[in-house]
């Protein structure tokens, strides 16, 4: 890691001083051994640009307002494989000036989740050190250690895997984490149980949702200029959840308005306080796409055409989930 | 906040009756902005439009709900009314009490409950509604006629007398449809050839009139006033504008084993051919696949024998595109297929023959040359049963459950004709009723089994088979309550009619609706009989249900009447429900433009200038005139800045807010 | 306003029903035209088309206290507007296996095709849904507590 | 000062949880939360630090304040009445006690706010010594002693012992009705008592935000900061989102708003959060139109504007909870270390 980081910081430097880029959208230090900050660069700090096992952060969305207006210069942008959907997906909805960005490709093997380290027991984190797949925590209470691949983010257990899909140049060699799993495990396990227990199931999530938005600002399909949950004039606008209903409520819609164009970033995941697993929505929705219309992949090509803008004269009838999924 | 006024029919009894009207009046004046509202026996009247007219002007109303029939009934009339008294049509709304209350529920209180309810929702939609103003649109002074039978020629004959531009698009190599395969017709037992060919001359004589044989209508995409269209003209291989129409190329032709699409396949074709002699345009086709040139490479004698040098082995299908401000449909039937009715031997014997058969063999210029013998052994028949309802009004399954209408006419028709011709025929008619409304009619049927004494016989034939040379006809005579056998020389089946099976492709291409046996749909199944639901699609003959001659030619004239009034319009009214995207909240994603089935929507960069900053942006723009009001674009819109006029999100949860209320 | 009453035996459902205007519209209206009875706790909403109904119309609903949505459309093939339908299929499938996900019960959504000559597969279907929403009881997992307070009061 | 063995702590809750409601940190879905207590609910006193504070319970994210109804052409209003629960929260952190500090000198200055009035009256906290401090914690740098903790009653928990001590009337109360279950704690108590409270002294001048510094910041730095071009490179980042101040225990904006229930309307105050674009939105749009302006505004309050208008005294207690749980990884630490006096020791 120390290496690549190395790698990146020397090219981002050769980028500014060429004039290749005005700018490098990348990580910087945050103080903590597990918070490095989006953070934009130019020739005076680019000494502080950072990438390690803690840069879970999906950075594609900050070119939506990086590349608005004429005056704005050129942005390198440092991209992990899985942040490239976010990016095709975001050209696809004409939300980002592909001239205004280069893309640098950044090897990725895997990003780690400190609430994972957390719920660990692992209090008081000072720092972490990362050693052929183990991690050495040191705290205020004493040195723990455990396995790096039990503490990897959720988005990098079932990884796409297959690098880049757009960039400019890689730096660093393409490395996918080594545990790779079955990414609908988690939604086959809720269709199997009965309707009740999915209800019980999602109330006891969805009841912790405290109406941050942070999954909706945080998301790259969520890029509307004004949200309808903050249009007062939607007749859905809202600012907390009075109740059951507005929990669900925001939950179903956003998740349907992402439909088709969420890449599985997994960043509402990551970034919900609460840690209510909203992958588990996005996910239903795609693998039903998938079981119904055909594998599709948001984001996978910078033209792709979403399967809720399509349609075939023989698509399955509605009436399909009533056979299909889903105990009874 | 509106000013409402609620105007509560009671239709005579029909709401009346299960409505307590008054009381849905009453209830609704403490809806918010209610400051009218009274039940009157006949909104759609004369009175009742007045009374909307003086309260609009008396209190001041700038809304109008009115508690009535289905909207797709008077909506327009109220609109006008309304209008009439100075207020925008589009805030009158319509409460269906009639269809979807009164008429279908039984309990009083419970009819009143919900008329109420529908009431209070159009009162809550109409609170958001805005005063719409309709955009106008060009009106292409040209008629297409999709087939060239009589109801086809009929109507563009009318469109073209009336001055305006008609192509006819016809699928086969002649115009002239069915009819021409007739003999005679009844009741006046004239000569079908005698009235249609002179008809068809005209047709194609016509200044007006384009005709598009062995062509048919490929794709059809614009909307009323404006289609576009494109028609593929299917290669000939001959050249129309040298070829004489001499024959001999079809007379030389050596591949004539091709059974004849015009006799019924009684006769014998060659593979260069014209379908009948007085076909129009008078000139041949070659079928490619029974033409040894084209299956072998060799031959070519056509072209050899082609003194206008006519032949054109190697021409290509043609895609012609027109715009046209009207289409009529008038694409006529076919007799079903028979393979579902062993019963009648049809398929073991050469005997048992079809009406349509039937025409060409007693027709002069027919396979028999008019002399009526039967297919088998070319014997003159002396016993002949004919079989009513094949396949119609038919509960098995197997057949159609309609009555096709002309077969207890033309049957009586048959056996007359046979009788006139050859006394000594004993001739049998086995039916299920004798249906013989029209002018004319019952006569004609009843000189049939009075003058020429056919025996009549009500029943039903179980089974008809080949017998040491003859057809043996097993039926039960219910009126004798008896089996009886007939050993007949002739079974002539009176086979059901369908919609020819190009109409259910052609009715998706033109988002026409069909019923169940895919016979188009007509706007109004009394007010509205020859237009379709879709605007500028009309409806001529046999396609829009089974029709004699006499009807379908009448049909065809309307058909063209309704055309020609759309035609004679300088400009047409748009429907002012159409999409607007609002550039304040749009993200320029392009997924409306990628659901609207008709390119209205574009994107323009426009200068948005939000919290005080100004900002280039890529928003959706759509094209009022191009636009139909589907809606699909506001549903994609994530952010909801799409929204349909007359429809809007706001609208709509107002009227689910309103019924769960 | 719809009864709420816990005791099944008398409970009354209130069905939402989005129709397009072309066919399943119209095909209420021949319903109607031929006294086709079904039961009046069926209240119609006319859409142009049934690609207007957005998930929020059918959330909406549901939260003001709807125990069941139904969307009735033009055939497939049959649409007035070519396509509209093809792409209300889509959404209606995805969003109400979404709700089916949740614990919802899937009962309580429906999408039918219902062409305008088809009015006694109107009626049928109308009074068939109704039948299975009663036998579902009220909604309660999608409902929104504040509409239903002071109900009574 | 009172003990209890901690083998008897399910006892104590259950007397407590007999007079008035028992709240206290319990896991859901792996996140720490105020939960009602049960028989059997498992607390675990090593886990402190709640995702949301004890906020909720006086200021609660969602609360109705009036209810309108129209029949006919009469208009009927119904107020919501003052809350009633008595309830004891227990196992709040120190600083989140000093928290509510801050939010009495918002919501019982004049004009009172019944609702938070009434439940302040209601609610008696009893806090617990942080033993295992977090290295999100900077509570040190707002004067708060995790080693002292204030609320109705404070509690340690050092090793097998609970010890307990009343601070206020309320929390004299709650004691003398629990009198029979706690002992008086006695000189040889001392000893572990104090032992315990200089370990924890211990780990917190060992945090990682130990020492940071609020120099530059307070009532008078108005002009120093709020022009400061540091703030657009520290906003970058910012998503705009309200988790931090929906964590924060000191926060304390919110928006009233009308719901439509189609029987009428109900008036209810939800917490709002200056983070977000529509944020005392106005009919002439919002008066700050960028999210620099917004982030600069969030912390200008806790480090300038608040300590302006309550004698000196932060809009932040350092719970650390920004820090934990911010998307971006930006907080008030970045904040503080970026524009203090002292930015530069970084």
């Amino acid at each position: 890691m120390q290496r690549i980081s190395e790698l990146i910081r020397t090219r981002a430097g050769e980028l500014l001083e060429s004039g290749a880029a005005d700018q490098i959208l990348g990580w910087e230090n945050g103080g903590l051994a597990y918070d490095p900050t989006p953070a934009f660069f130019t020739a005076d700090n680019v000494a502080g640009l950072v990438y390690n096992s803690f840069c879970g952060i999906n950075l594609s969305k900050y070119l939506i307002e990086k590349t608005k207006g004429k005056e704005s210069g050129k942005v390198a942008a440092l991209l992990k494989p899985c942040d490239t959907y976010s990016f095709n997906q975001l050209l696809c909805e004409h939300r980002i000036d592909r001239d205004k960005v280069y893309v640098v490709g950044v090897g990725c093997s895997g990003m780690l989740d400190v609430e994972k380290l957390k719920a660990r027991g692992f209090k008081g984190i000072k720092g972490i050190d990362e050693k052929d797949g183990r991690l050495t925590v040191h705290t205020l209470y004493g040195d723990k250690s455990c396995p790096k691949r039990e503490v990897l983010m959720e988005r990098c257990i079932s990884c796409k895997g297959g690098g880049h899909v757009a960039c400019d140049e890689v730096v660093g060699e393409e490395l996918t984490p080594d545990a790779a799993g079955n990414r609908f495990a988690g939604v086959e396990k809720l269709e199997s149980l009965s309707p009740d227990d999915r209800f019980d199931f999602w109330r006891g999530e969805l009841s912790r949702c405290i109406r941050c938005n942070a999954c909706r600002n945080a998301c790259p399909a969520c890029s509307c200029n004004k949200c309808v949950f903050d249009n007062s004039r939607s007749g859905m606008a809202a600012k907390a959840n009075s109740d059951d209903f507005e929990q669900n409520m925001f939950h179903i819609i956003r998740a349907f308005h992402v439909a088709g164009r969420c890449t599985d970033c997994g960043e509402c995941s990551r970034v919900c306080p609460q840690g209510i697993p909203l992958h588990l929505l996005n996910r239903k929705l795609i693998k039903d796409v998938n079981e119904l219309y055909g594998d599709y992949q948001a984001g996978a090509a910078p033209d792709s055409r979403s399967p809720l803008i399509s349609y075939t004269q023989g698509d399955a009838e509605p009436d399909v989930i009533y056979e299909r999924g889903g105990a009874r | 906040m509106q000013k409402v006024g609620v105007f509560v029919c009671w239709c005579g009894s029909n709401i009346a009756a299960t409505v307590d009207v008054a009381a849905v009046a009453e209830a609704v004046r403490s809806e918010p902005g209610v400051v009218y509202s009274i039940d009157y026996q006949y909104m759609c009247s004369e009175g009742g439009q007045s009374a909307i007219k003086n309260a609009i002007q008396e209190h001041g109303l700038t809304g109008v709900v009115v508690c009535s029939c289905s909207p797709r009934m008077h909506e327009n009339t109220f609109r006008k009314a309304a209008a009439a008294a100075g207020l925008n049509p589009y805030m009158v709304e319509i409460a269906n009490i009639r269809e979807q209350c009164s008429w279908i529920h039984k309990d009083m209180e419970e009819a009143t409950q919900k008329a109420i309810i529908l009431a209070r929702t159009a009162i809550a939609k109409l609170h958001l509604n805005s005063p719409l103003v309709a955009g106008e649109s060009e009106v292409v002074k040209r008629a297409l006629v999709i087939g060239g039978g009589i109801a086809g020629i009929q109507t563009a004959q009318d469109i073209a007398d009336c001055g305006f531009e008609v192509d006819i698009v016809e699928r086969s190599p002649t115009i002239g449809g069915k009819m021409a395969q007739l003999d005679k017709t009844f009741p006046t037992l004239d000569c079908a050839a005698c009235i249609l060919t002179p008809k068809m001359v005209d047709a194609a004589a016509h200044e007006h009139i384009g005709l598009y044989t062995y062509s048919e209508v490929e794709e059809v995409s614009g909307f009323v006033g404006n289609f576009a269209v494109k028609i593929r003209q299917k290669a000939r291989s001959v050249r129309g504008e040298l070829c004489s129409g001499c024959g001999v190329c079809s007379g030389k032709c050596p591949s004539k084993k091709t059974p004849s699409e015009f006799d019924q396949g009684l006769s014998n074709r060659s593979a260069i051919y014209i379908p009948f002699a007085q076909a129009i345009p008078n000139v041949p086709v070659i079928d490619r696949d029974a033409c040894i040139k084209f299956k072998t490479g060799k031959c070519g004698l056509c072209a050899k024998v082609c003194s206008a040098g006519a032949i054109d082995y190697e021409q290509q299908d043609e895609i012609v595109e027109r715009r046209y401000g009207a289409i009529v449909v008038a694409t006529g039937f076919k007799p079903i297929a028979l393979e579902r009715y062993g019963e009648y031997g049809y398929a073991h014997s050469p005997d048992v023959v079809t009406s349509l058969e039937f025409e060409r063999l007693c027709n002069a210029a027919g396979p028999t040359k008019g002399k009526l013998l039967r297919p088998s052994d070319h014997k003159k028949p002396k016993t002949i049963v004919f079989i009513q309802c094949v396949g119609s009004r038919s509960d098995d399954g197997c057949g159609k459950t309609y009555c096709s209408k002309i077969c207890c006419m033309y049957t009586a028709k048959h056996a007359m004709l046979v009788k006139e011709k050859y006394p000594d025929t004993e001739v049998y008619v086995f039916y299920i009723d004798v249906r013989t409304p029209g002018k004319n009619f019952d006569e004609f049927q009843r000189r049939a089994v009075e003058q020429y004494d056919v025996h009549y016989i009500k029943g039903m034939v179980g089974k008809v088979a080949e017998q040491n040379g003859h057809l043996r006809v097993q039926a039960s005579d219910l009126l004798a309550d008896r089996q009886i056998v007939i050993d007949a020389d002739m079974v002539v089946l009176a086979t059901a009619i369908e919609p020819d099976p190009t109409a259910r492709s052609l009715g998706t291409m033109l988002t026409a609706s069909m019923d169940q046996n895919d016979f188009f749909t007509e706007a109004h199944p009394k007010l509205r009989p020859v237009e379709s639901p879709t605007a500028g699609v009309f409806l001529s003959g046999v396609c829009q249900g089974p029709k004699d001659i006499p009807e379908t030619v009448a049909q065809a004239g309307a058909a063209a009447a309704k055309a020609v009034a759309l035609l004679c319009k300088s400009k047409l009214l748009g429907n002012p429900c159409v999409a607007g995207s609002d550039s304040m909240l749009c993200n320029g994603c392009s997924y409306c433009e990628s659901v609207c089935p008709y390119g209205a929507i574009d994107y323009v960069y426009k200068d948005i200038i939000e919290h005080g900053k100004k900002e280039l942006r890529r928003v959706a723009r759509v094209n009022d005139a191009v636009c139909q009001g589907c809606g699909a674009c506001t549903v994609t819109c994530p952010s909801g800045a799409m929204d349909l006029k007359g429809f809007t999100t706001v609208q709509i949860m107002a009227e689910v807010d309103a019924i769960c209320r | 306003m719809p009864v709420k009453d816990e005791n099944k035996a008398d409970f009354r459902p209130l069905i939402v029903a989005f129709c397009c205007n072309w066919c399943s519209y119209a095909g209420a209206d021949l319903a109607g035209t031929s006294r086709l009875n079904y039961p009046a706790d069926v209240k119609v909403i006319r859409v142009p088309c049934s690609c207007r109904v957005n998930p929020l119309f059918i959330l909406r609903a549901f939260q003001r206290g709807a125990d069941g949505v139904i969307i009735a459309g033009c055939h497939p093939g049959d649409c007035h507007y070519t396509s509209g339908n093809y792409y209300a299929r889509r959404r209606m499938t995805l969003l109400f296996s979404m709700l089916d996900y949740l614990g919802i019960e899937r009962e309580r959504t429906r999408v039918e095709w219902i062409s305008a000559a088809e009015g006694a597969k109107f009626a049928a279907t109308m009074s068939e849904f109704t039948q299975a929403v009663t036998e579902l009881g009220e909604n309660k997992r999608l409902g929104d507590i504040r509409c239903k307070e002071y109900l009574n009061s | 000062m009172q003990k209890l063995p901690v083998s008897r702590l399910p006892e104590l809750f259950a007397r407590i949880d007999g007079m008035k409601s028992l709240y206290l940190p319990v896991s859901a879905g792996g996140r720490l939360q105020f939960g009602r207590w049960t028989t059997g609910t498992a607390y675990d006193p090593s886990r402190m630090n709640t995702v949301k504070s004890a906020k909720d319970f006086f200021f609660p994210q969602s609360e109705d304040l009036v209810f309108f109804r129209s029949k006919g052409k009469e208009l009927s209003i119904t107020e919501a009445k003052d809350p009633a629960e008595p309830f004891v929260l227990f196992g709040v952190r120190a600083c989140d006690a000093k928290g509510l500090e801050a939010l009495d000198r918002v919501f019982l200055s004049d004009p009172v706010d019944t609702f938070y009035a009434a439940r302040r009256e209601n609610g008696v906290v009893v806090t617990m010594a942080c033993a295992e401090p977090e290295e999100t914690c900077f509570c040190g740098a707002f004067g708060v002693d995790a080693a002292e903790p204030g609320g109705d009653v404070a509690a340690w928990l050092a090793q097998d012992t609970l010890y307990w001590q009343s601070r206020t009337d309320k929390g004299d109360a709650l004691t003398a009705a629990l009198e029979d279950i706690l002992e008086d704690a006695d000189q040889r108590d001392q000893g572990a008592f104090a032992a315990h409270k200089a370990a924890i002294k211990a780990i917190l001048d060992d945090l990682p935000l130990n020492g940071l510094s609020l120099e530059g910041f307070g009532g008078d730095a108005l002009e120093a900061l709020f022009g400061s071009d540091k703030w657009p490179a520290l906003s970058q980042a910012c998503i705009g989102c309200g988790t931090c101040t929906f964590v924060c225990p000191t926060c304390q904006c919110y928006d009233i708003q009308d719901f439509d229930t189609g029987r009428g309307v109900k008036r209810f105050r939800c917490w709002d959060s200056c983070m977000y674009s529509d944020f005392t939105l106005m009919a002439h749009g919002n008066p700050r139109t960028s999210q620099v302006e917004r982030f600069r505004q969030r912390f200008m309050h806790k480090l300038v504007y608040f300590p302006a208008n309550n004698e000196g005294m932060y809009g932040c207690v350092g719970c650390g909870r920004c820090v934990a749980k911010c998307p971006a990884f930006m907080n008030i630490v970045k904040v503080i270390r970026t524009l203090g006096v002292n930015a530069h020791a970084r």
